[in-house]
């Protein structure tokens, strides 16, 4: 197992109440498993996170992709600029 | 020699990679300043110059706004526009482009977005506005929450 | 109470006529100030504002030119532009919209058009301007004379 | 027989060489038959004339219109505003 950090934004850091989930997990994990332990951990954070997408060292990623401990991940609720 | 997205001495001429020079991108906690910006994308081989402003609107559907606040993942967020400007420099072939989006709280009436492009014609710099604003509003990482004059706030997440 | 073209209480309220006072339409033969138009479309209401400027480019096919410039059948000109600002208004429901376009010589990188507009929504502001563009350039009687660098002169009659 | 003025403009007024043409013809008179006139008085427009359009008071009209001799009547080349 590892220690994964999960940066958290905008209503997802509020309904977390952090801006970083610390979770973990075993190295590398998909994509996908990653959003499904979100949702384990912060079950208030569930209902939104099928339209949610995750950001690996900056760059989207689809669900099969296989992250290490060491990247930087983070959660993307559906963006609003502009 | 004036360096710029394409050879500009025809209208033909084979594309070359986009000089970074001429690509700016900010995020900003400052109300933006547009005329500040206007000498960066003026090149004397462009005749055509497009800007973009988003403005933060009292009334939506009825409802009163006062403000909104802006909050980004900031490194992704730098890194996509200027994706997304390189994309456009080329699809374009926009000879400058400058992309400013504001942090934090933003007024009824101040601009959160401000996107000017110039090119050696005008299709191209007219297109590219829309073009750019319906995909930073589909992947660039910001958020917006709306407060209401009923004081309520909400964390606006399109779809 | 903020009169616009439509009323924006509502997104889909029914439209009203369009108050003359949210269209300026001008001709001139100074140089365009660009920042004290801004003010003429600034609207509460309105949440995109969008600007187009066309500029005398320098290099057009290979030859250069030095500077243009524009004649117009005046009345007429000011005429069409008003009718055409007022179809803008009404078809992509603009709060209020600019359109100067400059008359005898005009520099290499001095703007010989602006249009400027406002809109609840951008896609309204960012679809006037290529709509009005292409009118403009259809319809309106100023004509441009060009002076090239190796001293022709001819009139730019497209078609 | 009544007195028309053309306004002429750009490459129309300096194949003329007058911003103003002076025409007798009957009237009222049909808008393309004013076209025919101005290419019998000035040869030099005639190639020209197809892609030129005729404004009656400040508005283009159709070949056919009829045209009164006290209308203000200006001949519009190609445009090139913008």
């Amino acid at each position: 197992m590892a220690r994964f950090e999960i940066l958290m934004f905008a209503a997802a850091r509020e309904l977390s109440g952090t801006d970083l989930l610390v979770v973990e997990m075993e190295s590398p994990i998909a994509a996908g498993e990653i959003m499904n332990r979100i949702g384990e951990i912060v079950p208030a954070i569930a209902p939104m996170l099928p339209a949610c997408r995750l950001a690996v060292d900056q760059s989207f990623v689809g669900g099969e992709a296989l992250v290490d401990a060491g990247a930087e991940v983070a959660l993307i609720p559906p963006v609003s600029g502009g | 020699m004036n360096q710029s997205c394409n050879e500009h001495a025809s209208d033909h001429s084979p594309q070359r990679p986009v000089p970074a020079d001429r690509i700016l991108i900010e995020l900003t906690h400052q109300r933006i300043d547009v005329g500040a910006l206007r000498g960066h994308i003026t090149d004397p081989d462009t005749g055509a110059h497009a800007w973009f402003e988003g403005v933060t609107r009292r009334m939506t559907a009825g409802r009163e706004t006062v403000k909104l606040a802006y909050e980004a993942f900031e490194p992704m967020a730098v890194s996509e526009l200027r994706q997304l400007a390189v994309q456009a420099c080329e699809r374009f072939d926009l000879a400058a482009i400058v992309i400013v989006h504001r942090l934090g709280e933003v007024a009824i009436g101040e601009p959160s977005i401000v996107i000017g492009c110039s090119a050696a014609h005008r299709v191209g710099a007219l297109t590219a506005l829309p073009w750019l604003m319906d995909r930073i509003k589909a992947d660039v990482p910001i958020w917006k929450r709306e407060h209401f004059a009923d004081g309520n706030q909400q964390w606006i997440h399109p779809q």
